[in-house]
Order: C-alpha cells, then structure tokens, then sequence
C-alpha cells in the first residue's frame, strides 16, 4: 500500500518527463514551441508539491518525519555467496525531501515562466522546454531517491541535461566546448562517487541509505576504517564535481554560456546545489577524517572563488563566482558538521541567487545580449523592478541582517567557529577564517557590481565598436541596434519579485539574528553520525576526545551554560549526541552564535566600505590600484590560471598519450602482425605464384609449425594433382615404415 | 594337367602382364605403350581365367580390349602431339619415381607377407561362375546392376556431349 | 524448433541460389523475410524459454542433458576407429539463458543487417548467399551444445565473412579480409587440437563412450584420470586452458590481438560491420562463457587476475586509440575494442554482478555498436568520407540524425537511462566486490571518463560548432535567411530516410526500455549465470567478507 | 620348400601381381605428363584392384569379390570414355595434353 504522499510524488516525478517526451518529439508541431505544455505541467507538478510540502511541513510539524517507499528493480535471483540479492529502486520523503521539492519546483517553474519571455523568438525555443523538463525530472529524482544507485542513475542525468542546456547555442564553439568541459569535468567527479558508491555495496549488497547506514551502525563494515573514510571522501567527490568545488570548480564559470535562465535554474540554484544534498544524505557516515577534508575543501573553494569574482567583468561569471563561493560555504558548512545550517543555507541560496540570475537575465535582455559590466551603468532608474529584486538578493548574498542569507551564512560561521575550537584550533582556525575572508569578498564584488550595473551613468557609447555585440548570438532573434533599455515584460518580472521575497528573513525565521528560532533548523536537525568516531581506527579522534572532555567539564561547570545548554534544548536544538565529537561541536556552535554574528556582520560592513570607497566614492581608483598590484590582479583576473595549468596538464597531456598509443597500436602491434604476415610472404615467393602467396604463406607457416619440411611443402603448392599424389604415396610408406618399426617391437 | 604345367602356365602370363605393364608405363612412346596395354589386358584376363572368374576373363578382354584400349588409341591419335609432349613429368623425375616405386612395391609385398599368411579357405569357387554370376546379377545385386547401367549409360552421353565437335569454338 | 531457426537462412540463400541473379529486389526480399522469420523465431523461443532452468552443466540426478531446453540431440556422425574406440559427434543443440539472449541478440541483428544491405548493388545474389550462410552460421554457434558442431560453424562462419569484406569491402579490402582470415584461423587450429584432446579425456556417462556434448564436458566428474586433459595432467590442463582462451580472445578481441578489428570494420561495409561487431565479437567471449571457463573452472580461478588485466587494458588503451583517431569508423571501433574490455572484466570477476553484467554488456554492446555502425554508415553514404573534422555543425541541418547520433553516442558511454550504462554499472560492482579483481576495477573506471572524452569530442567535432571551412558539403542559404546544405552526388534525402529510420528506431526502443528497465533480458540471465558461478568459482562465495 | 611354395599357386602370387600392377600404375600416374598415359595407369591401377577382388573371392568362396570386380569394370569403362572426353576437350582449348601445363585454376 503506497503512501498518498508517494503517489503525489511520483506524479511529481514524472510530469516534467511528460512535458520532456511531448515537446522533445511535437514541439514543431504545437503552437509557440508547446511552452505551454511545459508551463502547464510544471505548474500541475508545483501544485502538488507544494501540496506535499505543506502536508509535511506544516501540517505534521515532525523533526523524524520519514516515508518510504521501494519496489525491486533487479533480482539477481540466489546468488552465490550473497544468497537472495535485489536491487530496488524507491522513495523516500522526509522534511529534507519535501522542501527540496517545492524549492526545486518553485524556481523551475518560475524559471518556465521568465524563459516564456527571454526565449521569445530562439530556433529551438521548443526544444529549450523540453530539455528543461528533462532536467527538472532528474532533479526531482536526484531529491526523491532513496538509494544510491538511482541517486547515481538522475545524477548523471541532470548531467546530461546541464550539458545539453549549455549547449544549447551549440553553432558557438564556446558553447559547445563549455558543454564538453562541464560533462567531463562532472564525470570525473561522478568516478569518484561511484568508487564510492562500489566501496560501500561491496561490503553490504545494497544501495539503499537506511540499510548501509544500519550496517555501518551495526559494524558490519568489515574492511579498514580506512576504506569507509576513502568512501566518504570519494562519494564526496561527485558533490565536488556537481557542486563546482576545487579542484573541479573549472566548468561552472564555462557553463554560463547557455542561456540565462539556465544558468538561473541548473547552475545557481538547484543541480549545482545537489552536490550539498548529496552530501548531507550521506552525511552520517562521513568519518571525522573524511569530513576535515571537506571542510578544508569547502573553505578554500569559498574563498579562492570570491577572490577570483571581485575581478571578473562578465556580469554572470561575477554570479557564477559567487556561486561557487557560495557552494564552498555550504560544503564547509557540512565539513564543519552544521548540517542544518549547510542545508539551510543551500535553500536561501537557491532563492537569491536564482534572483539575481534571472535579474542578470534581465538587464542582458534588455541590454541586448550585453555582458560586460564595463559598459553597462545607471539602471536603476530605467528598471526599477529589476533593481529592487536584484538589490535585495544581493544584500542577501552579502549577508546583511534582515535576510535570509544573513540567517543560513551566519550559522555556518558559527559552525565553523565551533568545529574549530573543538578541533583544537591551530590549522582549524584556518576555516572560519577563509570563511569570514570570503564574506568580506562577497560583500565586495556584490557591491561594486550594483553600483557597475544601476548606478553611475550609462556607459554603453564607451564600448568599443570592433567588441560591440560579439557577444550577442546569430540565431537570437534580436539585432544589435541600441534600443533605449526599458524594463522586461511581466513573464520575466514576476518571477524577480517572488524569488526576492523568499529572500527575507521572515520567511524562515522570526528573528532576524538567528535561523535557529526557524521552522528550518527545527525540521532539519543534524543527524547522529553512525561512525564510530572514538577508537584506533581515527587517530585524530584520539587526539581531540580527552579535550573535548574536558571542554565539557568546564562547561558543565559554569552556570550560564547550563541555561544555555536548557534554551538550547528549547530552541530545539537537536538532541544531545551520543558521539561526544558531534555533541562537541553542536555544544561549541551554539556557544560561537553570537561570536559568529558580530564577526559576519562587521565582515560585511568592511566588504560594502571597500566596496563604496573604490567604485562609489572613487577614494581609491580600482583601475591605478589594479595597476598597483598587477600580479595579484591578473592571478584574480585569469581564475588563478587553474583552466590553463588543467588544459597544459590532463588534457593535452591525454591527448598525447592517446596519439602515443595509437602510434604504439599502428606500428608496434600491427607492426609484429605484419611482421609475421612478411615471413609468411618469404616463404611464399619459394612458390612462385604471387597472388595466393599470403595463402600460402599460411600454408607454410601451420607446415612449419607442425615442423614439416619446408622442402616437401613448397613442392605442396603446384596445384598439380600428380604432386598431391606423391605426396599421398610418400604418406602410404611413411605408414609402412610405422608399421615395420611396429613389429620390430 | 598337373601342378607344374600350371605353375608354369601361370608364371608365363604373370609375366607377361608385368612386363608388358612395365613397358606400357617406361616406354617413350605413346603408340607402344598403348599397344603393350593390349597384352597387359590379355595377361590379366589369363589371370582371370585362374581364378576360376572366367566370365570375368571374357568381359574383361571384351570390354577393355574391344572397348578402352580402342578409345585410348583413339585419343592418342586425336590428340596427335605424341612426338612433341615429352613424357615425363617435371613433378618427380625418373629416378626419384622409380625408387618410390620400388618402396611402394617393397612396403606392400612386406605388409602382404608379415600380415599372416593367407590360408585358403575351406571352400573355394570352382569351374565356371557364369551361372552364379547371373543369379546374383538377378537377386542380390538387383539395384547396383541397375544403378551401374545407369551411369554407364549417363557417363557415355556425357562422354559424346563433352567430345562433341563445338561450333561455338572454331569461330 | 532450433534447427529451423538455425537453418532458415540457409534455406533461403538455396531458394536466392535459383533466382536469377538480376532480380535484386526479390532476392532481398526472400532474404528480409528469412531473417524476420528467424527473428519470429526467435521470439517464440523467448516465450517458451524457462527462465528457471539453470543450463550449464547436466543436471544433478535430473535430465541427462542438464537443464538445457529445446534440446535436439540426435547421433550425426559414428566411425568405428578400431583401436581408438567409436568416434561418434552428435547433432545437439540447446538453449540455455547465456544462449538464449544471444539468440535474440543475432535474430535482432541479422534483420537489421538484411536491411541495411538494401543499398549493396554489386553481385546481389552473391552477397545475399554468403550473408545467409553467416547468419546460419552465427546462429548454430550459439546453440550448438556438442564441441564438434560448434567448431564446424566456427568455422563455416569464417568463410562468409572472409568474402564478405574481400570482395563488397573498401580500398583496401584484401588486406583486412585476409588479416581477419589469418588471425581467426590461427585461433581456430588450437581450438581444434583442444577440442581432440578434451574428446579423448571426456567419458559421456550416458553412452560411456568418448563424447563432445559440452554438457558432459562442462561436468568435471566425466573427465578420465590419466587422460590428456584429465584432473590430474595440470600441465596440460592450463595449457589447454590458454590456447583455447586466445582462440577466444583474439575474436573478443582482446587487447594483443585486436589489430584485425580495425583494419576489417574501417574496410567492411557498413552491414557486416553491424554484424562483425554487434555479433561475432560476442562469439569470443560467449565461448569464453560457454566452453572455456566451465571446462576449465580451476585454470580460470588461477587466471581471474590476468583475465581481469586484460580486461583493463582493453578498456582504457581502446578508449585512449579510439581518442587519438580521425576517421569516425576507426574510432568506432576501437570503442568496441573498449566496451568488450568490460565484458573481459565482468567475467573476470567471477562473480554473479559481474557475469551479470558481462553478458548483459554483450547484449547491449551488440545493440548499441550496431547502431553506432549503421549511423557512421549514414554519413558515409551521403559524405563519402569519415573523416571527423571534415563536417561540423550537422546538427543545425540534420536534426533527426543528430538525435539518433546522441542517443548511440550517449549510450556507448554509458549514459543512466540507456542499457550501456547498466551492463557497465553492474560489471564494476561485480569486479570491485572482489578482492583479486578490486584494484583491476578501481582502474577501468577511468575507461568511463576517456569514453565520454572521444564520444563527446566527435561529437563535438561533426555535430556542433559551424561548418568547417574543408567540410564535405556545400552551405547555401535562401532568401529567407534559411541555411541549407547538400552533400556533393548525393541524390536522397539529407537527413534519415525511411529505410534508415526503420533500422535505428527499434534498436533505439530497445536501448532505452532495457536501460529503464533491464529485467526482459536479465531475467534470462540470472539463473544461467549464478549456476555458472557456482560451476565457475568456489572461491567466489568466500571472497565476500 | 620354396619349389613347394612356387609351385603351389596360391593367393601369395596374385597378390604380388597385383602390387606390382599396383605400383605400376602409380608410377605412370605420379610421373606421367601425357594425360592419356595417366589414364592407362589408372586402369593398370583398376585391374590390380580387380585382380585383389576375384582372388580373395576365390580362395575364400563367395561371390561378392567377382560381382565387385564386374561392376568396376564397367565403371572402369565409363571412367574412361569420360576421361578420354575430357583429354580431348583439354586438347582442343589447350592444344595439349600435358597436364602440368593445364593450371588454369591456379590464377
């Protein structure tokens, strides 16, 4: 008996399939492309997911809220060694899968909805439909499985859709290189996860979460510790290449090649965020060890990424940098061990930064397809709408209080100050810090680009002609002839509007200060880990347990902590772990919260005063201090040469090995085969005839091998029958000669 | 006629048929060779008539003598390059094809002898098989009689359409 | 019932024999319908089939001819040799789940090839002849259950093939034909030599006489002691074992001796490169699976680790050539040389994931490669070349090819939601569970991103982009703006036609339904491949924990 | 003891004849270049078969060796009315009737 819920979902799951199949094969065929029929499907979808989340949510307000749902997709029948072995596939909802689904589902459609406009006019504006419908489905799968094999299965399929959508001006061979570049680049990534994914059902026989999770719990894992830290690490490389992380970061910025509105949906607010989901489902098996690495990738993305936006002049590569920063916090956040607030993060995330997108979006439409900030200027007042929306987002994206950026960011702060502090400082410390680095560099890059795009005034006559319109695209119904730039059409502003509300704090929390007073931390709490993190197999844990001890003792003893810990309990902070490193750290977040606010809050006050005194006040003249510091500037400016050091080594260095072995292959291989086939021939020309000689030479060669005279078979190839018959002759007396030697015995 | 003279009979025929076949095989010409087949024919049919396979013998002279040897001559006259074509082979020369001859002979005759010897039966056929011959012919060996005429008949227009004087050619 | 499916083609290259060699179109057709009805066969075979009944070997205690179905047995020749005892070679042919998808797999295939050789006008009748007799032959290797029938169509499979790709091939035909010749002939003679030497130490408990019925043999208690290929002869034994495994592996190919394969698909034409790859590399390892491992289950427990090597290599030195090459054929097969890499490894493993997946990877490497060959044969009729940067931007003019060119294309490199990808999947997960193999499998997996790499790149290359300046066909554009191309003498239609359509659609369904849902050919499977496992490695249970 | 056995005419002799016959006959077939002195070695080959049959068939009574022979005979006569044929047609498209120079099937 399947759940309601289930059923729900899997209408939800399959719908935007449909929408996929019908314009996929009609869209000639239907009128305006049939984006009805993908607006009309999606909404269907949208309808009941929020439905979903509102029963869920809402309606039981249940931090375990749990459904599941499985069917057997392969049986292996009784196999030897394992017994009775089945694949099933399944669902699973919980709070976590419910508001992932109404957030995918609400900025797919609205991303639908925006495209109705910015599409208007494409070649393919059907198929753009259909491919979003494809994505939209593999994300829901990616969101609904339970297990990790279909998890690997949409994985790879919102892969698949990705590449497609970036390249959907595939007559530009940038685009079509960003296509290959992010597949590739996301299918290093998924090797990984899948070696992951291998480690673990080899010890287990399963892809199911619940079951590997009971197992490890249970101890069944019966190789190294090791090994289930290598499983974490490599699972954690599939978010790695989804999520843009280092040292797979490299296609993402490629990726903005597609359309805006794809990058709105895939590379900013859902797939690029499914590398976190990812990782939190399988957070609980993550050894400390696995998680410091991930931690330390987290930051370091966060930061290097921010470094490199402040520079860019690309409008959306700006964003794509910021993204990928973003993305480090979440994976930091999750390294860290705030779950909840990497999660929660991921969600505020998804909203502004899809906003500003779509915003970006709007301004290129109505600049024509101009990218570059450079010459762009004094918006606000031709589009006010889009100002408004795009403003918010980015104080959100800064992490201004009042929104809900400053909610999710400041909580991974606090997180990481924590994790550090009970990790024993020294090269902890490093994270929080690259973690605040990076906000004061949000903060920055946000702030002067509001003020390069909205104010000042318009510098669209400062572009020089030869660059002027080259990035706009041929098949785009637009020429290049300035309009006067006028605000966009409803179709594409409503969708700013909903997805700049969502960015208030009020959405998800009552207190402006803190997200741990929201329905979000309440519902999605950290899950007790199932390693058991003490023991010989994790020496770090060796190291930091007797300290984490006595950090205890201390706090146990001071008064105010006991409040703290009971306001804690009411806050409801999740339970008390029975792993001392988590209740740690969870005890030591909570301790930083307010640490955590004032360091955030005064970050981004330095990040927007930078940011006024080079562009808005002019103190400072970026350009002369650019000049000052060339050598940084340029490293920032060229994304710190990672595509150059990654195309002079893996990629010509493959190709050259590929042109090696197939050197090796020609003439090496082959070579000995022709080799012997010219022996063959040697013996051949003995008979004379040429054209059967290679026949012949095989003759000989099988003669030979059975070590025949070679004499006696040249005198074989006549194709005289006489010769055939001395030869049976010959044989005759050969049985005779047998046969005496026989009785001589 | 007692054993001698039989023994004697036997051992000229013998010969005979050897050393005619050894001239119809050596000779350089053609023409000798083809006659000295004649004899060798004859010797065997001699033979025949030993082994109390008389209508055999008489088949024998008639349809080889009358019938194969004729056509051989025939074709030896048709084709009348017989000065020209060398008759040896340059597969194996004489030398070579005499000793593997003479081996063959050699390895037989050893295999013959050391392989038991070859007691008589106990019952052997006596006077003349004509009669037998027939009764066979009529029961026994009904389908193979038939079959036989068959492809001799088969084989004789198949002769006559292959010989054929062909138009097709001479223009 | 399998005689008919086995020989129908060979009676219709009879019936073809008397139709007089100018009526083309008739003779295709007899041919067509052959091949559908073996493919109707096929089929009903399908539904009869008992996905129960395990195969491999006889049955303990229950049928003497193992739990093989559809059996036919009767004796075919008997010699008395004297001293060396009756010589007697049976008729017997069976089906069991590694058969039965490979008899599916050669119907599908052989149809597709019937039609795709519409197009061949030169010695119509000719070529219809021998290509019957190769499917018969194909077919009757993947029955036959007795050692000596099944070298017999070994064999007679060669002969087809050598002319088929000597006399309808390309430039430089002779030489691929007669490399083909040479190598599989080479494999060929020790395959016999073993196969006596298996005859002379294998007792057929039923008549306890000396016997080929691979069942007999597939049992280990029918072999003699003392015997030269007995249990106790270990020698001889792995000797047996290695000849015949490179009698086997050169048709894999695997990788010393796969040098023939791209010489023989870049100059065959494009149906006997359907069949070539889709069906005939199967043969290799399906002997492998069939005769090899099961006669010599201990050899092959010692020899997994090297097996798997092999296996590997395959993988990743085939993808890095497939990289490196420009002409789209060449590549192609060269990716085939990669994905039966795969089908190496899985065996490798030895362990039911893993023979799973190898099988399971034969089946759709056959669908998949064949559509690869059929769409390279596309453009090659049209552009009368293959080489790679000769087009660019195709698929701005040929939407419908392109789609097709991505579905194959994303198939082969094992896209989720596309039979590749579970063949593959499944392989891995069979070769990591296993210790010996583990370090093997962890390597391979790099094979999947250097697949994606050369399938992407040409891709990329000829679809994508603009057109090159040296592209094989002209750009015009009207006075609408409209942008149309045309090949240079090409008459047809520019992007598929009917014909074209009607061959790539079904194997398109069926690449997409079984990677959704694999259980219609999996199911076959499961039991065959756990008995054989079970037959296979012992050492196999106690490698898991 | 050999007169004895000399004189005896027994399978023995027949059986030498025979080989002898035999081995002529090969050795006109294996070295012969004229196709028509093949074809008598064929049938000195014939007649030594025949001579193999009847004296078995005698000296072990039956008569399945001397219907045999008949038969072979007459087989032998068809063979070479055949051959005969044969030669002359190669004779007319060659214009001779060696057969070490009749390798057309070679190319």
């Amino acid at each position: 008996m399947m759940h309601s819920l289930i059923q729900l979902s899997i209408a939800v799951l399959l719908l935007p399939l449909l929408s996929f199949v019908v314009l996929i094969f009609f869209n000639r065929r239907l009128p305006r492309g049939g984006d009805f029929v993908g607006l009309g499907l999606l909404g269907t979808s949208l309808a009941i997911s929020l439905y979903i989340f509102w029963n869920v949510i809402v309606q039981h307000y249940d931090p375990a809220f749990s459904v599941a749902w499985n069917f057997t997709w392969l049986d292996f029948g009784n196999v030897p060694g394992v017994g009775p072995l089945q694949i099933k596939m399944g669902i699973v909802i919980d709070n976590l899968t419910a508001i992932m689904l109404a957030m995918v589902n609400l900025i797919s459609f609205l991303v639908h909805l925006y495209s109705t406009g910015y599409m208007h006019g494409e070649k393919y504006y059907g198929r753009f439909f259909a491919y979003l419908g494809i994505f939209t489905f593999s994300m829901f799968g990616i969101v609904l499985s339970d297990n990790l094999f279909s998890i690997y299965i949409f994985w790879e399929l919102v892969g698949l859709s990705s590449y497609l959508l970036i390249g959907f001006y595939f007559h530009k061979d940038s685009a079509a290189d960003a296509q290959k570049k992010a597949f590739l680049t996301n299918r290093i990534g998924d090797i990984g996860m899948w070696l992951g994914i291998l480690i673990l059902y080899s010890q287990f026989h399963t892809f199911g979460y619940q079951e590997i999770f009971d197992h490890i719990k249970n101890g069944d894992f019966h190789m190294s510790q090791a090994w289930l830290t290598a499983a974490g690490v490599l699972l954690f490389m599939g978010c790695v290449g989804k999520s843009a992380q280092f040292p797979l970061h490299v296609w993402l910025p490629d990726a903005m090649e597609g359309p805006t509105p794809v990058s709105a949906l895939i590379h900013a607010a859902t797939m690029v965020a499914a590398g976190v989901y990812f990782v939190g489902r399988i957070f609980v098996i993550l050894t400390p060890d696995a998680l410091h690495v991930i931690a330390f990738i987290g930051a370091f993305t966060a930061f290097m990424a921010a470094t490199i936006a402040i520079t860019q002049h690309d409008i959306k590569r700006v964003l794509a940098y910021s993204t990928v920063s973003q993305l480090g916090y979440m994976v930091l956040g999750l390294g860290v061990g705030a779950y909840s607030a990497a999660l929660f993060h991921l969600l505020t995330h998804a909203f502004f930064k899809a906003c500003l997108f779509l915003g970006s979006g709007a301004i290129i439409h109505a600049m024509h397809h101009e990218q570059d900030m450079r010459w762009m200027g004094g918006l606000y007042k031709k589009m006010p709408w889009t100002f408004a929306t795009f403003m918010t987002a980015t104080l959100a994206l800064a992490g201004l209080p009042l929104t809900s950026g400053f909610l999710s960011k400041d909580a991974i702060l606090a997180g990481a100050l924590g994790f550090a502090s009970v990790e024993g400082g020294g090269i902890f410390y490093l994270i929080p810090a690259l973690g605040f680095g990076a906000a004061v560099l949000t903060a920055f890059y946000m702030g002067r680009q509001i003020w390069l795009v909205f104010f000042g005034e318009s510098r669209t006559h400062l572009k020089p002609a030869e660059e002027h319109g080259h990035d706009a695209h041929a098949a785009h119904g637009h020429d290049d002839h300035h309009h006067e730039v006028h605000e966009v059409a409803w179709n594409m502003r409503l969708p700013l509007v909903v997805l700049a509300t969502l960015s208030v704090f009020i959405v998800f929390s009552p207190d402006p200060l803190d997200g741990g007073k929201g329905w979000f931390m309440h519902l999605i709490q950290t899950p007790a880990t199932v390693v058991a993190s003490t023991g010989a197999a994790h020496e770090g844990a060796g190291l930091h347990v007797p300290e984490a001890g006595k950090l205890l003792a201390e706090a146990h003893t001071d008064t105010q902590h006991v409040e703290a810990a009971a306001s804690h309990e009411a806050e409801g902070h999740g339970p008390v772990f029975a792993d001392p490193r988590q209740a740690e750290i969870a005890h030591m977040t909570h301790e930083n919260h307010y640490t955590a606010i004032k360091l955030s809050s005064i970050m981004v006050v330095i990040g927007i005063g930078m940011a006024l005194i080079f562009y808005v006040f002019r103190f400072i003249d970026p350009d002369k201090t650019a000049q000052a510091i060339r050598p940084l500037y340029l490293y920032s400016f060229n994304k710190w040469y990672w595509d150059e050091i990654y195309d002079a080594t893996f990629i010509k260095g493959s190709i050259l090995i590929s042109k090696i072995l197939a050197w090796f292959d020609t003439n090496i291989v082959d070579g000995i085969v022709n080799g012997v086939a010219t022996i063959f021939r040697k013996f051949a020309f003995a008979n004379g005839s040429f054209d059967k000689y290679v026949v012949d030479g095989l003759v000989n060669f099988t003669a030979f091998t059975v070590q025949t005279t070679g004499a006696v078979f040249r005198k074989v190839q006549t194709g005289k029958v006489q010769t055939y018959l001395v030869m049976v002759v010959v044989a005759v007396l050969g049985y005779f000669a047998f046969y005496l030697v026989h009785l001589m015995k | 006629m007692n054993q001698l003279t039989i023994a004697i009979i036997f051992y000229i025929f013998a010969a005979v048929t050897v050393l005619s076949a050894a001239f119809v095989v050596f000779s350089k010409n053609i023409i000798y060779s083809a006659f000295s087949l004649l004899f060798t024919f004859f010797g065997v049919a001699a033979l025949y008539v030993f082994l109390s396979a008389d209508f055999i013998a008489v088949t024998q002279v008639v349809v080889y003598v009358g019938g194969i040897l004729v056509l051989l001559l025939f074709g030896v006259m048709f084709t009348n390059t017989i000065m020209q074509t060398g008759l040896k082979a340059d597969v194996l020369h004489l030398v070579p094809g005499i000793l593997l001859t003479l081996a063959l002979i050699a390895g037989m005759l050893f295999t013959f002898y050391t392989t038991g010897n070859w007691m008589p039966g106990v019952m052997q056929l006596n006077g003349s098989v004509v009669e037998s011959i027939g009764l066979e012919t009529m029961s026994r060996y009904m389908l193979p009689f038939e079959m036989v005429s068959i492809v001799l008949l088969v084989a004789l227009l198949g002769a006559a359409y292959l010989a054929r004087y062909d138009k097709a050619q001479k223009k | 019932m399998l005689s008919l499916i086995v020989f129908l083609p060979i009676i219709a290259g009879l019936i073809i024999l008397a139709v007089p060699s100018s009526q083309k179109q008739i003779i295709r057709i007899v041919s067509l319908l052959a091949a559908l009805g073996q493919g109707v066969l096929a089929v009903l075979i399908w539904r009869q089939y008992d996905p129960t009944m395990a195969g491999i070997v006889a049955a303990s205690g229950g049928s003497p001819f193992g739990s093989f179905q559809m059996i036919e047995k009767i004796p075919w020749i008997s010699l008395d040799l004297g001293s060396f005892g009756p010589l007697n070679i049976e008729y017997f042919l069976g089906v069991d789940g590694i058969s039965i998808t490979m008899v599916l797999l050669t119907a599908l295939i052989s149809a597709i090839g019937v039609l795709s050789s519409w197009t061949i006008q030169k010695q119509v009748k000719g070529y219809f002849i021998l290509y019957n007799l190769l499917a018969t032959a194909m077919m009757g290797c993947f029955v036959a259950l007795d050692f000596f029938l099944f070298y017999v169509f070994w064999e007679l499979m060669l002969l087809p093939m050598y002319f088929l790709i000597g006399i309808w091939g390309g430039p430089n035909r002779e030489y691929a034909a007669i490399k083909f010749f040479l190598y599989t002939l080479f494999g060929s003679v020790f395959m016999l030599l073993v196969m006596i030497g298996l005859y002379f130490s294998v007792i057929d408990p039923l008549t306890g006489h000396h016997t080929f019925s691979l069942v007999a043999m597939a049992d280990q208690a029918n072999y003699i002691k003392g015997a030269i290929l007995g249990p106790d002869s270990v020698t001889w034994r792995y000797a047996a074992f290695i000849v015949l495994f490179v009698g086997f592996a050169i048709k894999v190919p695997m990788f010393p001796f796969h040098t023939w394969l791209p010489d023989a698909h870049v100059e065959a034409p494009t149906p006997i490169s359907v069949i070539l790859a889709g069906v005939l590399l199967k043969l290799g390892t399906y002997g492998m699976m069939r005769i090899n491992f099961p006669l010599f289950p201990e050899v092959f427990q010692a020899g997994m680790y090297v097996i798997g090597v092999f296996g590997a290599i395959n993988i990743i030195y085939g993808a890095f050539c497939a990289l490196a090459q420009q002409d789209l054929k060449k590549m192609v097969a060269y990716s085939s040389i990669s994905h039966m890499g795969y089908v190496l490894l899985g065996l490798a493993a030895a362990n039911s994931e893993g023979m799973l997946g190898a099988l399971y990877q034969m089946f759709n490497h056959g669908t998949i490669t064949a559509m690869l060959f059929l769409l390279v044969g596309v453009i090659y009729d049209r552009a009368h070349s293959r080489q790679i940067d000769k087009f660019g931007g195709l698929a701005s003019y040929m939407p419908v090819y392109t789609g097709f060119v991505t579905v194959a294309w994303f198939a082969s490199l094992g896209l989720p939601g596309l039979s590749g990808f579970i063949s593959e999947a499944f392989v891995f997960v069979g070769a990591f569970r296993e210790e010996v193999t583990r370090p093997i499998a962890i390597v391979s997996v790099l094979g999947i991103v250097f697949g994606a790499a050369y399938l992407l790149w040409s891709l990329q290359r000829m679809f994508l982009g603009k057109r090159k300046p040296d592209a094989l066909y002209d750009l015009e554009v009207d006075a609408h703006g409209h942008e149309h191309i045309h090949f240079h003498d090409w008459k047809g239609k520019l992007d598929l036609d009917a014909r074209e359509l009607t061959m790539l659609i079904p194997l398109g369904i069926i690449v997409i339904a079984l990677g959704i849902y694999p259980m219609p050919v999996m199911g076959l499977l499961t039991t065959s491949i756990n008995k054989l496992v079970q037959v296979l490695a012992p050492v196999a249970m106690s490698a898991v924990h | 003891m050999l007169t004895e056995q000399l004189l005896s005419i027994g399978v023995n002799h027949f059986l030498t004849i025979s080989v002898i016959l035999f081995a002529l006959g090969m050795f006109a077939v294996m070295t012969r270049k004229n196709a028509i002195v093949i074809l008598m070695g064929v049938e000195l080959i014939l007649n030594a078969a025949n001579i193999n049959f009847l004296t078995f068939s005698k000296y072990n009574g039956g008569m399945e060796g001397v219907m045999f022979s008949l038969f072979v005979i007459v087989l032998a006569a068809a063979e070479a009315a055949v051959a005969l044929a044969i030669v002359i047609n190669i004779f007319k498209t060659f214009k001779t009737v060696d057969v070490s120079s009749v390798d057309t099937l070679k190319e």
